[in-house]
């Protein structure tokens, strides 16, 4: 790929974008929006490590590239006209606050720390118990932070459990395509949870045509999607 | 003399204190306490002076000046350094403007679920729950210990505050946000994959409250 | 600007500092040291201050001032012996059933910074710190004091101290976050007199921060 870019450096998907945008040297535009989304979504296919608890926010600003894209592609796709420009309007925020954390930073490096006092003077350490305290009280506030506790360490579990990687996905679809020489994108993404799964399974297919292990065909638009295995493909 | 309280107050405090608190104990009611304390504060925020009054919302706390920052860092052998991971300083800018903010605002800008990095903030001290009861979900601010390691007497003072904290294009965007319709892509997806909202959060404003 | 350095050391001091010390830290002659505090103290001491600066022979400090004794006294009373607070009511029991237990680890548990609260604890002689050594940070336990003020021999003797104490949320919390634990301690390095840096020491890139 023409851009060298380490995932380390990038927290989340807008700073992605915004790095994609400034290699072309191109403001923040719908325009340049729909130039960079190739090296988006080549981005993501390239990099399985993206933890899968960021995964899926990397995974929404793809299909709302995938929307730019096809809105300029296709002008008089019209639908949701009113959204187009959502994404560049937040990026354009985001860009604004990223600017002023460098500003921050720098603030932060010239090291004006304020310095107060930690401790109460002439204080004698005594011994000054909470008097209403009882030990049945006290097991009260350690479930209740055990309980709190339920929130936190299951919800990384749920994250992982849900978001679908687009390598397992194209593991799939290449299994599903190696048994039937042909089949529907709709029936592919029949099951799929979440929009992002079905996100996930259009990223996997353009990935399968852009390796050419399948092409695939669509008579109209909005009919479905059929991949065919290539060394199936009818001559 | 209600001033004269407040200052000693302040100085002999080993904490940051809130307009309510000095109420309490000075015997006032807040809103002299409030104008009180802005009449210290002019006295005090003064180049020449070598101490100061931070304000972090209605929490005010008295520190060195930071033009002093190096020599009282030496003299009390202090080893801050004052590395920030860059998702840090991020999350810390967006809430140091915008604060205090909900999560689901600050997803918004960012992009990202932000709740392990709140987390983490709040675990260091550097952003702090506020205003949560049963029926609000916390905002977030920063704490009166991140507004004393940029130097500056309130987050009112950082470069461009008011055109950052108020920007046209943020309340749109929440606006837009807080419609389930139209333009939630982040918000809803911090939902579908699970990750909805831990309430990490305390109904308590660590910082202001130890007693 | 000499006065406000030296303000600034009174400040943070908040004892005693001779002449002779403030004119090392300062890097300025004593005399001219003289001279500053005599006009730093023309500024503080008038009727209306809350705060003064006292001189005995060569010494100087920055103390409250005598018509505020009172005040600040019962202050300081109200904050080691007045009610405890919900958070630290919580805080207390963490470390009855987990203790000793480590800064990081309570404020996992937590999901805030306890820095103060701590420290409160301690000086009511509720919590004590073991085992702190050049290497090892503190870990934090209950006094004997608590332990006889619950009425009970030990805290094994807690309700459901073993099945509450290694639940297995706690234990993944802690597993969680085993990385930003270690960077933590630094933290905890205070002046030795008593003066606070803000506590923003950063362990290096942790696994609960997302990338």
């Amino acid at each position: 790929m023409a851009f060298a870019v380490r995932l380390e450096k990038f927290e989340g998907p807008l700073d992605l974008l915004l790095e994609l945008i400034e290699q072309e040297k191109m403001d923040i535009s719908q325009v340049s929006l729909a130039k960079v989304t190739d090296n988006y979504l080549a981005y993501l296919n390239e990099h399985p490590d993206i933890p899968p608890e960021d995964l899926a926010d990397f995974l929404v600003v793809a299909s709302r590239l995938l929307l730019i894209k096809s809105r300029i592609l296709l002008p008089f796709l019209n639908a949701g006209e009113e959204q187009a420009d959502d994404l560049e309007s937040q990026l354009k925020i985001y860009k604004e606050y990223l600017d002023a954390s460098k500003v921050i930073q720098a603030m932060i490096g010239k090291r004006r720390f304020l310095f107060v006092h930690e401790k109460l003077p002439h204080v004698e350490i005594g011994f000054a118990p909470p008097e209403k305290l009882g030990t049945g009280q006290m097991a009260d506030l350690f479930r209740a932070v055990l309980q709190r506790l339920d929130l936190i360490v299951r919800v990384p579990t749920a994250i992982i459990e849900k978001t679908v990687s687009i390598h397992e996905k194209i593991k799939h679809i290449q299994e599903v395509i190696a048994r039937a020489s042909s089949l529907s994108f709709r029936s592919l993404v029949m099951n799929a949870e979440s929009r992002i799964e079905i996100v996930v399974s259009f990223l996997a297919l353009l990935e399968l045509v852009k390796e050419r292990s399948v092409s695939v065909t669509q008579d109209k638009l909005f009919d479905d999607i059929v991949i065919n295995k290539i060394d199936a493909v009818p001559a | 003399m209600l001033s004269q309280k407040i200052e000693s107050i302040l100085f002999v405090a080993a904490r940051p204190m809130s307009l309510k608190k000095l109420a309490e104990v000075c015997g006032a009611d807040k809103e002299e306490v409030a104008k009180a304390v802005e009449e210290i504060a002019a006295v005090y925020n003064r180049d020449e002076r070598g101490v100061r009054i931070l304000r972090n919302g209605s929490d005010v706390q008295m520190s060195t000046a930071p033009a002093c920052s190096k020599l009282v860092q030496d003299f009390l052998k202090d080893e801050t350094t004052g590395e920030l991971t860059k998702p840090s300083l991020e999350t810390l800018t967006i809430v140091a403007y915008r604060g205090p903010i909900s999560k689901p605002e600050l997803e918004q800008i960012r992009g990202v679920n932000c709740s392990l990095i709140l987390r983490n903030l709040m675990l260091r001290g550097l952003v702090e729950a506020v205003g949560e009861t049963d029926n609000a979900p916390a905002s977030y601010r920063v704490t009166m210990d991140f507004v004393r390691f940029l130097g500056v007497s309130s987050v009112e003072e950082l470069p461009e505050y008011d055109k950052l904290r108020s920007h046209e294009n943020v309340v749109r965007i929440l606006e837009m946000a807080q419609q389930p319709a139209a333009g939630q892509a982040a918000a809803g997806t911090a939902g579908e994959s699970g990750a909805a909202a831990p309430a990490v959060s305390e109904p308590e404003k660590s910082s202001a409250e130890p007693a």
